[in-house]
């Protein structure tokens, strides 16, 4: 049972600072909640004995009991409409998709109960529930276990999107959103969960900022980069090799991508006045429209240049032998950055 | 038809006594006659549209019946009002949804043990089986548990959730009821070209779930059917399905035209007789009650009516605002920013 | 059976400029196609006998008989995978999905399948599938029965989407995509159907512009209102209000919402330098997200104002009662032009 | 469990030939081989993952042995590779899926009367009940329709669309073989905790449907309750579910540590003795082969499989702008524009 929380040690006796990968993180963040909440249930395919095939859940059963985490047969629809049925029972449940690709037969569920039941129940019945996805692409896996759904998400009215970058990130947002009492949908970036990264579990949200908004992961005047999940880190990359080249860029992780910190999105685009937003989803209708057209709203007599979108193709998500030409990559980052700096108004 | 038995036997309930049946009688007149009264009311604009229960009666107020309110809860569908009814659900928050005033209704699901109405057709049954599994979560079966009642059609139960609804329950353990209203009918489509097989209530053993097909238009039946049901699962053995078997004598909704694919022959003949002429037939024969006795509670259900058609005449609409305030229990900056934008064109106009 | 292509006679016997309801008009290019492909089969939810509930396929059954249109089990999943078998087997499926609401059980099948096998199967299986979804609100329906899926069905690669703005459109937009190679999502605007116009039936499509692009609905100068479905005609109704004060507006029906015709958007800002967006979806990751972006990204330095949006809330679909408080109205579509006309550069 | 006859008796052919039994072990043999190679092959990181089927020979050869290609069509998921090499599929153009070069795989799914290897467990179970109801629309029944073959797993059995599936294709009298491998395990979650009522095949009753439970570990049981159920499909009565008993031998993919949650006793007693095993000692006890046809069949399984390992190290991956050409059969301005883009910028670096 690597990286488990049974390894880690109980929560709060290690030194505030450790470092750790975002499975790992994530594991301990579920392991907090679960002990701090009783109300609080863990359930999917795969999560209770063998720990999810991500491990994330890991050690929970055991530590925790087959009440509190458990099997369900094989029905994403039966696991998000029974996460309904435990919250109006006064549960806060946890359910995981085994994949963002196999979160699409539990649409139904999502965004006609889920989203809706507070509203619905003129708020009498609140859908507490925190529904961890594994999304994006980038670990070369079989068809459906790539996908990128937030702009799905983020268009339903009655649910909260969050997406972690790193594993700092992903303990704090994981505990904030599994306490809060709306439904939230907690995009983990499954390129991301074995990176490794220094984690302050003493802070609320250690490195400033409220766990609600967007946050600037590098400081810039140049230009903004807006990135979520696993582009984040790439962004950063790109912001390094920039550097080299005397552009100073700032890289802003969105974090929740609803609702979206417009505030934060405008305040960077003011000082910097020109913007690229990168996404691993397909380009048309993906949250770089609204991100890009949030931006314009609010920075357009400021704007250099047409806020550019660097993201995946309007295609299906290929197949490993494709990824790397699919995932914007740094090159395609740095071309996006180079058309803003370089335009010139017709 | 194979069914498993059950397992536990009847519940602490005997035999429905005269008073009872006098009551379910009573419910059932009030029932009646609300729903006819507010097709009425949907020709008379009072109410956009309505989908009536006719010939349902004796399914509805026989399953409700059998609700302990202090520790059950029902998942409806958009057909149920003779379940709210029955369950003594506020009837004018209730028949609010029909006025458009509010999806879902006015009444408080919570208080009264009763989910919203749901137009999302097998939408709800999921939820039941989550909602059972919660109770069996708070400690151990004690012969007490919860149980959650829900309903769907027999047009439903052709619906993935429900058999995804059917398998987790029987699978967990949970303890839900399934109750079935095989009205013959969704909408223009009939049973036979519906349910493969011909009966819902078959596809139970499938999943080693008790079952119970019932003449869903003798309201005693359905009393004691759904009583065994609750104590079967109340007692920690799992789920039970019911099969009422029963007759939509109207048409789907307000705005549906049975003429298109049912002739009144087919009508008459699939009906059989009239639940509530059953009851009324059955109670005269025992002697359990008289003219005097049914001419009072149809007074009394006239007098029901009238009052919530003053109170969903005097519903106005809700405040704009709610629109807004009611998505979150924690809203958001950038819905509190699309409020105070429509605030402020509205006030303008 | 009021309003049948069984009263309106036998396909081509009527002159070709006929008044009739969209119902009609969608009707009557349902029963072309079926005279002109065997291959096509209709089905749905109480499509047969009873017509549909809207009664688009009212009479198509007792003319085609009960192999071609047929009423199936009550399971939108069902219908939509169902149809991806037929189209293997050299069909062309036309499915109806009761109303839009009732899409979502179905989008795992849209989405994972009928969007992916001519990809997956490398052109080998095409997906011929016409997938009629009776869309929008406006007719102060039951819960579910008044969303607007178009920004969902745009971001998914392999799909796309069109919808019609009147009879006209409707007829001529349903016989091209019912007779493509590739699935098309056909968003029906429910709150015109029963509204009358002229329709054509002569010309391919009569009235100018190929079939696949946006066409403008109404010319102007000073802005651009670009809309489709239901909103078109209230488009053309402020612009009608708007021309009494001089302010001539052009109405552009987008008509595609997948692809996009972003030339044609180019075209029209680029003479008004001004544009809103209208559309009835909730505002956040809408499809006027991608408008707005793309307008801005073409006509950046043209612009005179941000392009501004007026779009449903991102609440849930209210009832009845307050559904003209959600629905952009003419007010709020005028506010938004103020907006626009009035915007000083900061 | 209570099933229903099947109508049709036995397809034309008889019992299996001497000649057709060792047919079965050579294939069988051969699936074996190039399935354990494919597991070094992912060790060797020939390719990057992959799905055995060790165990499920008998199951999988036996079923696709009574597909007629002429006419039948097969719906597989991610793990039939013994299914495809029954049936005559172009064996590396089926394993590229597993060296990631294309989702699917690349050989032709429509001239293999094979569908593209499938990811989403239950998705292509509806797809079969179209297939085969498109079978109807062409025509009367006259004995002779193509059948639909669709293999799902005891997993899978919890979706809602295998429900659909069910029904739909009874409803409609559609010529579907539904075929269940229960093989003890959806990854790490046991039949038991999965499957209501313990069987599958136990379901196809509600459904009014013909079932057959084979054990599948029998390639000749399995051929044989194959060609019935097809003979029935075929001559128009309808659906018929196999449900073939097997075992998961191997870990679920080759990126699953079974050890988490089965220990290897389990495992033992759970696969009872290997169906390529079982099938040579009923070869040798009947005297229909020797130890030279063993070793000659394992040679030949051999040259196939460095033959196919052969072919897929050769495969380089597809060339990027397949990305973009086969979305649609009618691409878009805005596709070629990407297309143009992403060409651009890939030939810059
Ligand atoms: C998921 C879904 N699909 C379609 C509809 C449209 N619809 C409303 S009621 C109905 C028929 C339901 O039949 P049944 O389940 O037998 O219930 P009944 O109306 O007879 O009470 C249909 C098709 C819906 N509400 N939800
Ligand atoms: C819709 C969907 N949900 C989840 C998964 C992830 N997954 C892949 S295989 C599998 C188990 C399948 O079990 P079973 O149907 O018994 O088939 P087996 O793997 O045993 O052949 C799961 C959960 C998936 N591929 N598709
Ligand atoms: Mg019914
Ligand atoms: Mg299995």
């Amino acid at each position: 049972m690597s990286n488990s929380i049974l390894e880690s040690g109980t929560p709060g006796t290690e030194a505030a600072a450790t470092v750790m990968s975002m499975q790992q993180a994530l594991n301990r963040a579920l392991d907090e909640v679960l002990a701090e909440n009783p109300k609080t249930v863990i359930f999917g395919e795969d999560c209770g004995r063998l720990g999810g095939v991500f491990r994330i859940t890991d050690g929970l059963q055991a530590k925790h009991g087959t009440q509190r985490v458990f099997d369900t047969p094989l029905a994403e629809s039966g696991i998000l409409g029974m996460s309904v049925g435990l919250a109006m029972a006064g549960f806060h449940p946890i359910p995981e998709v085994q994949f963002d690709g196999f979160a699409y037969p539990a649409v139904n569920q999502i965004v006609c109960q889920i989203a809706r039941m507070n509203y619905r129940s003129r708020g009498t019945l609140p859908m507490p529930i925190t529904l961890r996805v594994p999304s994006f692409g980038g670990i070369r896996a079989p068809e459906h276990h790539g996908e990128s759904l937030e702009a799905l998400f983020a268009h339903v009215p009655g649910l909260k999107v969050v997406s972690p970058s790193n594993p700092h990130e992903a303990y704090h947002l994981l505990k904030y959103a599994a306490t809060r009492p709306d439904p939230v949908i907690f995009m983990e970036p499954k390129s991301r969960y074995w990176q490794k990264g220094e984690v302050d579990t003493d802070s609320a949200d250690a490195g400033g900022g409220a766990p609600t908004g967007a946050k600037v992961m590098r400081e810039g005047r140049h230009l903004t980069l807006v990135a979520w999940g696993a582009m984040v880190a790439r962004c950063l990359q790109v912001a390094e090799l920039a550097a080299e080249d005397g552009i100073e860029i700032e890289v802003l992780d969105l974090r929740w991508l609803k609702p979206i910190d417009a505030a934060s999105l405008a305040a960077s685009v003011r000082k910097t006045r020109r913007a690229v937003v990168v996404h691993e989803a397909p380009l048309t209708s993906g949250l770089g429209a609204e991100v890009a057209q949030l931006i314009t709203q609010a920075c357009f007599s400021t704007l250099k240049a047409p806020v550019e979108r660097v993201t995946g193709f309007d295609v299906p998500y290929p197949s490993g032998d494709l990824e790397d030409e699919y995932i914007p990559n740094i090159d395609r980052i740095l071309f996006g950055i180079q058309r803003v700096l370089e335009y010139k108004r017709g | 038809m194979d069914t498993l038995p059950l397992a536990a036997s009847g519940g602490d309930a005997g035999p429905l006594s005269a008073a009872e049946l006098r009551r379910l009688y009573s419910l059932m007149v009030a029932v009646r006659h609300l729903d006819t009264s507010a097709i009425a009311w949907q020709r008379q604009g009072i109410i956009p549209g309505y989908a009536p229960e006719l010939g349902q009666e004796a399914a509805q107020v026989g399953s409700g019946y059998a609700v302990d309110t202090t520790r059950d809860f029902v998942f409806p569908t958009y057909r149920e009002m003779g379940v709210a009814r029955t369950m003594g659900v506020d009837m004018v928050g209730y028949m609010s949804t029909h006025k458009a005033t509010w999806h879902g209704g006015l009444y408080d699901p919570a208080a009264s043990r009763l989910a919203p109405i749901q137009a999302v057709v097998g939408g709800s049954v999921l939820h039941a089986v989550g909602w059972a599994h919660g109770q069996t979560l708070a400690g151990p079966a004690d012969g007490k548990l919860g149980v959650a009642l829900t309903y769907f059609g027999d047009g439903a139960s052709s619906q993935g959730d429900v058999h995804e609804a059917m398998n987790f329950a029987a699978v967990m353990k949970a303890p839900v009821v399934f109750f079935v209203q095989n009205n013959g009918w969704a909408i223009s489509v009939p049973t036979e070209r519906q349910v493969a097989g011909g009966s819902v209530a078959a596809r139970a053993a499938g999943y080693g779930m008790p079952a119970l097909q019932v003449d869903g238009d003798d309201v005693v039946a359905v009393v004691d059917a759904t009583r065994r049901a609750f104590a079967h699962a109340r007692a920690g053995h799992g789920p039970v399905l019911i099969e009422a078997m029963t007759y939509r004598r109207g048409p789907h909704s307000t705005s549906d035209d049975p003429g298109r694919y049912r002739s009144l022959d087919e009508e008459r003949d699939g009906a059989g007789v009239d639940p509530l002429e059953r009851l009324r037939q059955r109670l005269l024969a025992d002697g359990i009650a008289d003219e005097a006795f049914f001419a009072e509670a149809l007074v009394a259900a006239k007098a029901e009516e009238e009052q919530i058609r003053t109170g969903i005449q005097a519903l106005g609409p809700r405040p704009g605002a709610e629109m807004f305030d009611l998505v979150f229990q924690e809203t958001t900056p950038a819905l509190q920013a699309q409020a105070a934008h429509w605030r402020e064109e509205s006030e303008h106009v």
